[in-house]
């Protein structure tokens, strides 16, 4: 049971992120919903890579043992630099609508619809 | 390099065949009928004279610029016709980015209904 | 934001400057022999520019560094970092190809297996690519957080 | 033609490359740095036509980075590249070449050049990116590079709310649709401990994990296409990007398509070969969710004022062809009790071949219409259909483009799209005539809704508001005039096209068996 913690902060993340998504109104939580699903999905990609009892797979100084796999650390942070660089586009996003807008509220951005 | 008799093979579609010749062929003979029917109507037409004017059901003409029936217009019937169906679509496009997000998730919970369940 | 903040911040934060800095250079230096390198290094160095930009204000680090110097820094890592892979095709005959490793010059060595004591002079052209992501990644996100820092003020004074 | 081996990583990395050159070119001069992109892209499309001329006639080919040999086939990072790929390939060259230089006018009074055109050249190596990739991850990280450039590129006019607006809409649709993607490649990851496509598909036992990764990725990519009713932002953000960034925007929609198109008849390949419930299940749902994209497609489209949005609608409606195909071979999977495998008839194959040689129709068709709907903004700065009339005299050039796009939207002979929608409705009919009978009438809608647009807009006397228009510059001419040659190529031979280019693409996309040996050697 102790082991399925992570893979439950993982769902209860991505929820969190959808829920946040689908309806919170501010432009600003819904940028916070899509980096919670990002949160999940990284951290998910952090637990597939662990074994048990095993240590950090660097070998300067190493003491022995099963390491744990560095493929999925690698594609974490991958994914966390895509992030940042998502992160960073949506909010200057955020702060050019609030210019033109004058609101941060989701249902008043709808210029384009139909 | 491509040889030219590569070009001209023709395609089967099971029911049909598309030869690019044969097309071409068919295209020179449509714009002859098209221009012999022209040159039919030509002789007959005369500038100036009551001929050319249009006819509206006895109701004098405006203006050619008036007269242009601008892009909203053209399909009025349609669209009047199908109102329903647009008042729905108007209602699914409201252009609101948490909806855009449901729709995905109502899209993933449906397929995942359809292939995980059954 | 824009004016900066009191002394006592910006004294704090010049202090704690060199030190966090240094930090940062460190984790892109030994980006091949521990966790770290060029993203995470150019991070922390960016969080520290970042800092100065806050203490000091956006108009003051204007002043001393541009958006363009920054894109031109961020597009020479990004230069060097292909490059790096193109000399591996021209080298090596693969793109990507660790042309630099076994040759007992740059980053030459090649470490035992197993576990060892952290040898600098190792990892061939990982280093080096390292040092062009930090660059970029230094460059990048403090050009963003410049800029939003900027865009934030020149809407203050608008309104 | 052989090609070199190092053909392969060049496509995706002299677009980058030129991409991080293009600010530093850009101090020189502007006209430098104008000759510096056509020059990038004009070379990039002469290498992928060789590269794609070997790989047509020799078959598949991989390249793996920074090793000479496969020795860790689970870890390295692998080029794989076939037919169908290659095919893609072709149709992203031609977008990024005809979009750049399209935009060396269109986009000239605007500033911030320099980051235009290195955006467009990093979306063009994000989409040849995810065109050759052999590796999931990869395809994620591409994909990403693609959607913020994109987003970026949409969002250029940020002087416009709209732009904005529809750029918030795209990214939050990318960053969901690729995190989710993200998510199914490490459901993938976690079971079989790799990411490589083909090793994927080797070992890929249809688990219950499987199956939800499966939905993941088959929704994601869909909305990434902009499937009905995932099509929202595609509209959006096509009609409020600058025409040029709509061309390209075409193309990486069309990536995620083929990632559909992948992930379906190559990673899952070996499981719906094995077992039909689940291929007609998937298959039934995309068909019905084609069709629908059809009629809502055109359907909107009938109602728009905006030029640029009704023809994005209309291309909403050209995806639901594209996908028609996938949907008909998938549903019309049977399996065969005596020799217990599951067996297809050959109109399937068929409809998946209209379906392949539509997506090369609907970027070229639709390209030029966004193209000619640019040229009209560029020339009257109005971009309504109500306040636009009478064109036909001062743009005639533009109007013959517009006529040969809309009949090639349409469907009608001679022209390309006629080929491919006679495939898909002769074969399609075999399954259910109903299927073929809304493709038609989706067609005949397409070409109402494009007769009211020349109609107005063409059509009728002189505007007093449009006195000034003139024709467009030449490289605008130009680049409209390219797509039409192609135009007129592809629906004069179809035969040669189909034999040589389309036929490959689908026997190529439909063995997933080669392209797992292409990896692992024959196993």
């Amino acid at each position: 049971m102790i082991y399925n913690i992570p893979y439950l902060a993982v769902v209860a993340l991505v929820l969190i992120g959808l829920y946040a998504l689908l309806f919170k109104r501010n432009l600003i939580k819904m940028v916070i919903g899509v980096t919670l699903i990002e949160s999940g999905v990284n951290l998910f990609l952090i637990t597939l890579g662990y074994r048990e009892n095993s240590i950090a797979p660097i070998y300067t100084g190493s003491p022995g043992g099963i390491m744990s796999l560095p493929v999925p650390q690698a594609l974490t942070l991958t994914s966390i630099v895509i992030g940042v660089a998502v992160l960073a586009l949506m909010l200057s996003l955020v702060i050019h609508i609030y210019r033109h807008y004058g609101t941060l509220d989701v249902r008043k951005i709808r210029r384009l619809k139909e | 390099m491509v040889s030219f008799e590569a070009l001209l093979e023709s395609l089967q579609t099971g029911s049909g065949f598309w030869h690019p010749l044969l097309w071409g062929i068919a295209i020179v003979i449509a714009f002859f009928i098209v221009y012999i029917l022209r040159g039919l109507g030509n002789k007959t037409y005369k500038k100036q004279t009551e001929q050319t004017k249009s006819f509206l059901s006895g109701n004098p003409e405006y203006e050619k610029e008036q007269m242009h029936v601008k892009g909203s217009n053209v399909y009025w019937g349609f669209t009047e016709v199908l109102k329903g169906v647009y008042d729905l679509l108007k209602k699914m496009h409201n252009g609101n980015a948490s909806d855009y997000v449901m729709w995905f998730v109502v899209v993933m919970g449906v397929l995942f209904i359809l292939v995980v369940m059954l | 934001m824009s004016e900066g903040m009191s002394k006592i911040v910006k004294t704090i934060a010049s202090a704690a400057f060199p030190f966090i800095m240094i930090y940062g250079l460190y984790v892109i230096a030994h980006g091949h022999l521990t966790p770290g390198g060029g993203f995470q290094g150019g991070a922390i160095v960016a969080s520290a520019l970042a800092m100065i930009l806050v203490a000091f204000g956006s108009i003051w680090t204007m002043g001393k560094i541009k958006e363009k110097q920054l894109s031109l820094f961020e597009s020479l890592g990004a230069i060097s970092f292909i490059l790096l892979a193109f000399l591996g095709l021209g080298f090596g005959t693969v793109f990507f190809k660790n042309f630099l490793v076994d040759n007992n010059f740059l980053f030459g060595m090649v470490p035992e297996t197993g576990s060892t004591f952290a040898n600098f002079n190792t990892g061939g052209v990982l280093p080096l690519m390292n040092f062009a992501v930090g660059l970029k990644v230094i460059a990048g996100l403090f050009a963003i957080v410049l800029v939003m820092a900027y865009a934030i003020h020149t809407k203050e004074e608008k309104l | 033609m052989n090609v070199p081996d190092y053909f392969i990583p060049l496509v995706v990395a002299l677009p980058l490359l030129g991409a991080f050159l293009t600010p530093l070119v850009s101090r020189l001069s502007g006209k430098a740095r104008n000759a510096f992109v056509v020059i990038v892209l004009g070379v990039n499309g002469i290498l992928i036509g060789l590269l794609a001329s070997d790989i047509l006639t020799n078959g598949i080919r991989t390249y793996v980075f920074g090793a000479t040999d496969l020795s860790l086939p689970v870890v390295r990072i692998l080029f794989e590249v076939d037919a169908m790929s290659v095919f893609m390939a072709l149709i992203a060259a031609i977008l990024s070449f005809v979009g750049v230089l399209y935009s060396l006018s269109f986009m000239k009074e605007y500033s911030g050049l320099d980051k235009f055109y290195t955006l467009v050249l990093l979306m063009t190596a994000g989409m040849l990116g995810m065109m050759l990739t052999g590796d999931l991850f990869n395809f994620f990280v591409f994909l990403e590079i693609t959607s913020i450039a994109s987003c970026a590129l949409i969002a250029f006019w940020t002087h416009k709310g709209e732009s904005v607006e529809a750029a918030f809409k795209y990214i939050i649709i990318s960053a969901i649709g690729a995190l989710f993607i993200l998510f199914a490649i490490a459901l993938l990851y976690g079971q079989y401990n790799a990411l490589n496509m083909a090793v994927l598909a080797n070992s890929i036992q249809y688990t219950f994990l499987d199956k939800i990764a499966l939905v993941i990725l088959i929704a994601a990519l869909a909305m990434k296409a902009g499937l009905v009713p995932m099509h929202m932002w595609l509209p959006d953000s096509y009609g409020s990007a600058p025409a040029p960034v709509t061309l390209i925007l075409i193309g990486t929609t069309q990536a995620s398509l083929y990632g559909a198109f992948r992930v379906i008849f190559t990673v899952y390949g070996g499981v719906f070969s094995d077992t039909a419930f689940a291929s007609n299940v998937i298959g039934a749902f995309l068909v019905i969710l084609a069709l629908a994209t059809m009629l809502i497609g055109v359907i909107m489209a009938l109602r728009q004022s905006n030029l640029k949005r009704m023809i994005a609608y209309v291309a909403v409606a050209e995806i639901g062809y594209m996908v028609l195909g996938i949907g008909v071979r998938l549903n019309a999977a049977l399996y065969n009790e005596v020799t217990q495998t599951v067996v297809w008839h050959p109109y399937t194959t068929t409809a998946l071949q209209g379906s392949i040689l539509h997506i090369m129709n609907d970027a070229l068709t639709i390209g030029l219409l966004f193209l000619v709907a640019g040229s009209i903004y560029y020339a009257t700065k109005k971009i309504s259909v109500d306040q636009l009339g009478g064109l036909a005299r001062k743009m005639k050039y533009t109007t013959v483009f517009f006529v040969i796009g809309l009949l090639a939207a349409a469907g009608m002979p001679p022209l390309n799209g006629f080929v491919s929608k006679l495939l898909i409705y002769e074969s399609t009919y075999q399954l259910n005539p109903i299927i073929a009978i809304v493709a038609i009438l989706a067609s005949i809608m397409i070409l109402a809704v494009f007769v009211k647009v020349f109609h107005a807009i063409f059509l009728g006397p002189e505007q007093e508001s449009l006195k000034t228009v003139k024709e467009v510059p030449k490289p605008m001419l130009i680049a409209m005039g390219v797509i039409v040659c192609i135009i007129l190529f592809f629906g004069l031979f179809p035969e040669f096209v189909i034999t040589n280019i389309v036929e490959p693409a689908t026997t190529a996309i439909l063995n997933h068996t080669q392209y797992i040996g292409a990896v692992l050697g024959g196993v």
